[in-house]
């Protein structure tokens, strides 16, 4: 801590600036989300922009590659100023975005998605042979064995995500920018994609990088700069940062250990009990029980079906299940309905598809599964709304400037905040959390952990299904591993660990079964 | 996250007339200017009242619509669905005549809102159970319900009872100081139409299922039944239509309410609410339907467009409607 | 060996239309019941292009004797019908005479251009050759020309002005509306004509709500029962009426039958005229079973 | 993991016939089973080959209505515009005969495709500048083209010269090899748009406009632009339909191409294009052209359905063809 108390900005450097931005400023209507931001970004050099939920690291972004136009401030680009009336235009001057939140069209093929607006032809005839061979190739540079006709609507998230990874590294670009490019990626992919950032930076090319994962910016970044409430803390050498320094910039207060103390919590009786169930191509046969109080973790490798499961047993995908308790209860689940009637909460790992309703406002999103509990009479009962609305804001610590905003308004993090109070409106006994910190930044994440833990000291029980191993480890009581569509391990205590969870989810050390390997 | 920016989050004002339904009634206003200024009849509180009134059964149905679109539906079938419903309402009210007199009528008009309501529910079963686009169920129910009236009538008409013609007649002629019935009942059809639309479980969910139906289903919502029963509401207003209907000439036939369905559809979307579901403006949408019945007058009153032509202005004036709607934004 | 007749008439869309596909049926029952060798297929069809595919369709299995047709429109399906003729067909044409007249080996006309002149010579003569009239005309097509071009010669030479024609596309609603606003737009009309009797009804109404004490006459024209009603009792309003009975479709039907069976060989024309209907001999055109 | 777990993998486009395709054709199949065992007349190939003669108008126009619904639009004007730009036609070559004789024909063929893409451009232009639904400017371009025709005909019919007859005649009448000329014209055209839609950049542009306009923008695709010439396609369409169309009857009224629309929408989505956009299938647009000229056919060649309910019979047919369209996938 006394090195960080000596922390300064770095100052700026002789080298040439790719893009230099000057006091730039986003006001929405009377809020304002980002105010004078100075910058220098250098070819040949991996910048991180870090800072808290709603600090504005996507709207930033969003400016530099065309897609949102700045209030006030000006770019300039190799010394010119410029000025994008859109994304085509930044991507002509060099400038790529790859999207916190995934944009694709999703009736389209990984192959179509990609080479959108450039189309290979072959005298004037669209040459598919061709960019499915590219596509094909670019995935596999990505690790990624995604067949290229595949329908992008069909896919998992994080093959969406590489899939908008690869389009955005399709041509060569001045400055690439990757906002929160790993937070659907699993630990495989993403040591894959950061050795291909470095792989562009060595080319020469100017990185911008969000992250919520703060080793992956200690373990990359040449320069951090870091922005709270719209504006900028300061740009300091990735050096001589650790990620206590820069939980600390962000947050602006010391942070506590991330992970809850275990044991806490008293297990009681068993709350949920599925037996033999079975979701046609993802899940073979799979039985567990959780008990009230206790926090069950779902590991496995990507694609392992651990969302599919669950999809499967709360019938919102074909499944089938032989038996399924609760509180001892058989219950029958027919229509996602049934699961929250009987009390299971699930929140989706797709917030923006399945999650939010984008064009509503926050109310209106709070309260859909849960309507029922703001209908007094007749009718919806919009001051209770509101005042749930309040509440979940203050809970939730959701960073909102106005009530009035759109859910796909928000900003990333916020809106997975967002979804989580969705899903606990209906007061489940049961909640079945995946991707829970998905986007969400270091100082919340504590925060919903704690949450978590809250639930299960309420007699809840908790299954958690996270991408992120150390999370999975840090917080739950027991862990089930998936392979194969079957049970692969149980781990409990002190037998959790990186290593006994890989083993399990890969079948043995040594013959790993995982995407990139299989490539390699 | 500090006191201080929490304090500047406002809740929400909340008003059933919602703001973005706006647009739609400056439209009418342009549109009561220009009326004006080119025959000053047009303001005659006789015309506003005669065209006001004629304006109702394409406003009353239309209300249902906008829960069918906003809940990402179509229908087509309205049109011939209220022939059909208001041609089994006659028939039962004059099988009941002899035996009970005037108080046919009130049977009657059960009747045919329980009529509108199951041709509702058989558009919302089929495209929901099969899964099939609504556009071709309804349009295949639209060839359904007129060849329906059709036959009962046998391609003539079916007229009311002369007896209960004098009892049945204020419903559309009538008033209730000084405002006639068929403005009331829009009036009231679209009251109840807001309030379900914008205050009820109902609504919300409905406006759900339009934005996006995944994110329904994962809230629990059932998206079959809501669209269903945003079909049989667009049935019920069809029956309330078709009671309001009947008086005016006495008969059903095979010619009543062709292209309705155009109207109907097309004072939803003048009225703000967008095709593709997700949002719904139930007072834009009479705003709309009166907007289409002035249209039409205008068209009469104005003395400069050859009649061959007619068609031309219309189409250019809904254009014109829309645009001044949009930009009113 | 048996002989088919194929009966090709517009869709029941409107009153009088519906009308024609009542006799039809009617007729195609008769028929088959007095001539035991006789087939009668009766075929509807919504528009012109329908309708050349409907006889199309009936002539394709080749084994078409007769064809009785009421065209949607004679320039349309004067081509078609010919290329039906050259199979040996025996083409009867109802109404609507086609553009060559030597493909028809019957022709039982009906007179639009008298429908309207009827019309208008009674009005010029009861309005003392001046006033002022609105007129509502059905959707464009040949008959409604005709109708409308025989009123405006039969006005011609009187000073009867017509102050507005418009189309309420022969639907009683769309007269309706129609009428109330002609009653908004002119503080004096004299006299309405609908150029068929299902608008005259809408218009009927639409006078009858308003307090209007000026207009002396609304007439219509094909003779439709409720309108016939009037006359026989008198209305002041509508005292008159021009038939154009769409029972001239069984009449054709007949006389097709007749030839096939070889009983009564019959060529040439028919020509229906529209007499003026009036309190005196409404009864000779007054059919209470018919749907019009 | 096998490969089935990652995701639905479109199959293949090596052959301009996709496979998903397949359902009209299975529905097409089924028709024709039903319609034998009907009337075995049904398939004689004297009957069939008028039929499909018959369905190439509206195959032609449906095939440029595949790009526009499949860019995400929608055109309720191509009936009302196949009326005005075969009036054009006629009033043009009508106009040049005397002079030219018979070589105003092919001008006059020319004439009218280029009036075909300015009407389409207008109603693209409207749709994008002013930012307004397809279905209204449609709507009120419907009015426009046929109140346009109304007036070139004053409310009656524009012959084609009699001295043109002949020479034109064989466009619909004459065949090539023993096929109908108009089921080569919309071969043409079908093989034209399914190359200019599956292996153009335009066309696989006009997709992603349609599946998510949002993306395309971000892609640098020109949104406005797609969707203007998709318009402008089906303009296009509409000419080389009007030039098949007009020997058949000889004339344009104002009533020709009336309901074209419906029929026009129907193929394609019984063609299995979807609405809501981002997917063409162009053979099976054809398809479904056909399968409705069918059910028309049927209904005249079979015997126990009442000419009054004959629509009713046609609507559930087209709700079953439907049907089987998805269930076969
Ligand atoms: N279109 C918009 N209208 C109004 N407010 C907006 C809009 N877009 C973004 N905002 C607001 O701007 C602020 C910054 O959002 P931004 O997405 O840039 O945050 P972020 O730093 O990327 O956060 P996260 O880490 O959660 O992704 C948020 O308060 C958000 O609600
Ligand atoms: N061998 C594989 N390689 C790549 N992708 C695969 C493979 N097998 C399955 N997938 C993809 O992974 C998806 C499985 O779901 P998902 O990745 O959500 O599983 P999960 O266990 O929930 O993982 P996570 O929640 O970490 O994303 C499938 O939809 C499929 O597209
Ligand atoms: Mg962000
Ligand atoms: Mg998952």
């Amino acid at each position: 801590m006394s090195r960080a108390a000596a922390l300064e900005p770095v100052a700026p450097l002789a080298a040439p600036a790719v893009l230099a931005v000057r006091g730039i400023g986003k006001t929405y209507g009377a809020n304002t989300v980002l105010s004078e931001i100075d910058l220098h970004i250098r070819a040949g050099e991996i910048h991180a922009v870090i800072g808290e939920n709603g600090a504005g690291k996507s709207t930033f972004m969003k400016i530099l590659s065309g897609h949102v136009a700045p209030t006030t401030g000006t770019l300039a680009l190799g010394g010119r100023p410029v000025a994008f009336s859109g994304p085509a235009e930044a991507e002509a001057a060099g400038i790529v975005l790859v999207h916190q939140e995934i944009l694709l069209a999703d009736d389209l093929t990984v192959a179509e998605n990609l080479f959108l607006g450039r189309e290979l032809t072959r005298r004037g005839m669209i040459d598919d042979a061709s960019m499915r061979r590219l596509t094909r190739e670019r995935l596999a540079s990505l690790g990624s064995s995604v067949s290229p006709d595949a329908i992008v609507g069909t896919l998992s998230l994080a093959d969406r995500q590489l899939v908008q990874i690869a389009r955005a590294l399709l041509e060569s670009h001045q400055l690439v920018i990757f906002d929160e490019p790993t937070a659907v990626l699993t630990s495989e992919e993403v040591e894959t994609l950061l050795a291909l950032v470095r792989q562009l930076r060595d080319a020469g090319a100017a990185i911008l990088y969000i992250s919520h994962r703060l080793d992956e910016v200690e373990a990359l970044a040449d320069r951090v700069t870091v922005l709270r409430d719209g504006r900028m803390v300061g740009s300091f050498d990735g050096a001589e940062l650790t990620q206590a320094d820069m939980a600390r910039l962000m947050v602006g207060r010391e942070l506590s250990t991330l992970y809850p103390p275990k044991g806490a919590v008293a297990i009681g009786e068993p709350r949920l009990e599925v037996e033999n169930a079975r979701v046609p191509g993802f899940i073979e046969d799979v039985s567990f029980t959780v008990r009230s109080g206790e926090i069950l973790g779902f590991g496995g490798m990507i694609g392992a079906g651990r969302t599919e499961l669950f999809e499967g047993i709360l019938a919102l995908r074909p499944g089938r299940v032989g038996a399924l308790l609760v509180d001892g209860r058989a219950v029958r689940i027919a229509r996602p309905i049934d699961a929250i009637e009987a009390g299971i909460g699930y929140l989706t790992e797709d917030r923006k598809g399945k999650g939010l309703l984008l064009d509503e406002g926050m109310a209106p999103n709070l309260t859909l599964s849960a309507l029922s509990r703001f209908n007094p009479g007749l009718v919806l009962d919009g001051k209770r709304e509101e005042a749930a609305l309040g509440e979940t804001i203050a809970r939730y610590d959701i960073r909102v400037r106005a009530r009035g905003v759109k859910a796909g308004q928000l900003s990333g993090g916020n809106q997975q905040k967002l979804l989580l109070a969705k899903v606990m409106m209906t007061d489940p006994s049961v909640v079945v959390i995946d991707e829970p910190t998905r986007g969400i930044d270091i100082g919340n994440k504590s925060q919903i952990y704690a949450f978590v833990q809250e639930l299960a000291r309420a007699g809840k029980a908790c299954i958690v299904i996270s991408s992120e191993m150390q999370e999975l480890i840090g917080i739950c009581d027991r862990l089930l591993v998936i392979r194969n569509g079957r049970i692969a391990g149980e781990l409990a205590g002190e037998a959790m660990t990186e290593d006994a969870v890989v083993m399990l989810a890969t079948g043995a050390a040594g013959q790993a079964g995982t995407r990139g390997e299989t490539q390699a | 996250m500090t006191d201080a920016t929490m304090g500047q989050v406002r809740p929400e004002r909340r008003l059933s007339v919602n703001w973005v339904d706006l647009g739609p009634f400056l439209a009418l206003a342009a549109l009561m200017v220009v009326g004006f200024l080119i025959n000053p009849d047009f303001l005659a509180i006789n015309n506003l009242t005669n065209v006001v009134t004629r304006s109702a059964f394409v406003a009353i149905i239309a209300v249902g619509a906008t829960f069918v679109i906003a809940s990402g539906g179509l229908d087509l079938s309205v049109g011939s669905m209220a022939a059909f419903v208001a041609g089994v309402m006659i028939l039962f009210m004059n099988a009941l005549a002899p035996e009970l007199g005037t108080s046919a009528i009130p049977l009657g008009m059960l009747v045919v809102v329980a009529a509108g309501a199951l041709c509702g529910l058989a558009n919302g079963a089929i495209t929901t159970i099969g899964r099939i686009e609504p556009f071709i169920v309804t349009l295949g129910t639209m060839g359904i319900f007129r060849a329906l009236i059709t036959y009962m009538s046998d391609g003539g008409t079916i007229p009311i009872d002369r007896s209960l013609r004098d009892a049945y007649r204020p419903i559309y002629f009538g008033d209730v100081l000084g405002i006639p019935v068929p403005i009331l009942v829009s009036l009231a059809v679209a009251g109840a139409g807001a309030f379900i639309l914008y205050r009820t479980k109902f609504g919300r969910r409905c406006i759900a299922v339009g934005a996006n139906e995944e994110v329904a289903r994962y809230s629990g919502v059932s998206v079959a039944r809501i669209r269903t029963l945003a079909f049989v509401i667009q049935g019920i207003c069809v029956g309330l239509a078709a009671i309001c209907y009947v008086p005016r000439l006495g008969t059903a036939t095979p010619t009543t309410g062709v292209l309705w369905e155009l109207q109907v559809i097309t004072a939803v979307v003048i009225g703000g609410t967008a095709l593709r579901g997700g949002r719904g403006h139930i007072w834009g949408t009479i705003a709309g339907a009166v907007i289409l019945e002035f249209i039409a007058n205008l068209m009469v009153l104005s003395d400069f467009v050859s009649e061959y032509l007619v068609a031309a202005v219309q189409g250019a004036i809904i254009i014109v409607a829309m645009l001044v709607q949009r930009l009113s934004k | 060996e048996r002989k088919t007749i194929a009966v090709s008439i517009p869709a029941a869309d409107h009153g009088w239309t519906a009308g024609v596909v009542y006799h039809a049926e009617k007729a195609a029952e008769e028929v088959k019941a007095a001539f035991p060798g006789i087939d009668v297929v009766v075929k509807t069809s919504p528009t012109a292009p329908a309708q050349v595919s409907a006889i199309e369709d009936l002539a394709a299995g080749g084994n078409l004797d007769a064809l009785v047709i009421l065209p949607h429109s004679s320039e349309e399906l004067t081509t078609p019908v010919q290329a039906i003729k050259e199979d040996g067909t025996f083409i009867t044409v109802v109404d609507r005479g086609l553009t060559d007249p030597t493909i028809q080996d019957l022709y039982v006309a009906g007179d639009n251009i008298a429908v309207g002149q009827t019309t208008a010579e009674f009005l010029v003569d009861k309005l003392g050759g001046k006033g002022e009239v609105v007129v509502l005309r059905g959707i464009p097509t040949v008959i409604d020309d005709e109708r409308i071009k025989g009123f405006e010669d039969g006005l011609k030479g009187s000073d009867i002005k017509i102050l507005d024609i418009q189309y309420a596309n022969w639907n009683r609603d769309d007269a309706f509306s129609l009428m109330q606003d002609y009653l908004a737009k002119y503080p004096k009309i004299d006299a309405v004509w609908a150029n068929d009797d299902d608008m005259l009804l809408g218009v009927l109404e639409a006078i009858g709500q308003s307090s209007r004490t000026d207009i002396k006459y609304a007439l219509g024209g094909n003779g439709m029962k409720e309108i016939i009603e009037k006359v026989m009792a008198g209305d002041a309003m509508t005292p008159i009426e021009t038939p154009y009975p769409p029972s001239m479709i069984k009449t054709a039907i007949y006389m097709t039958a007749a030839n096939l069976s070889g009983q009564v060989p019959i060529r040439g024309s028919v020509k229906l005229d529209a007499p003026l209907i009036t309190k005196d001999n409404a009864q000779e055109y007054y059919f209470p079973d018919s749907p019009f």
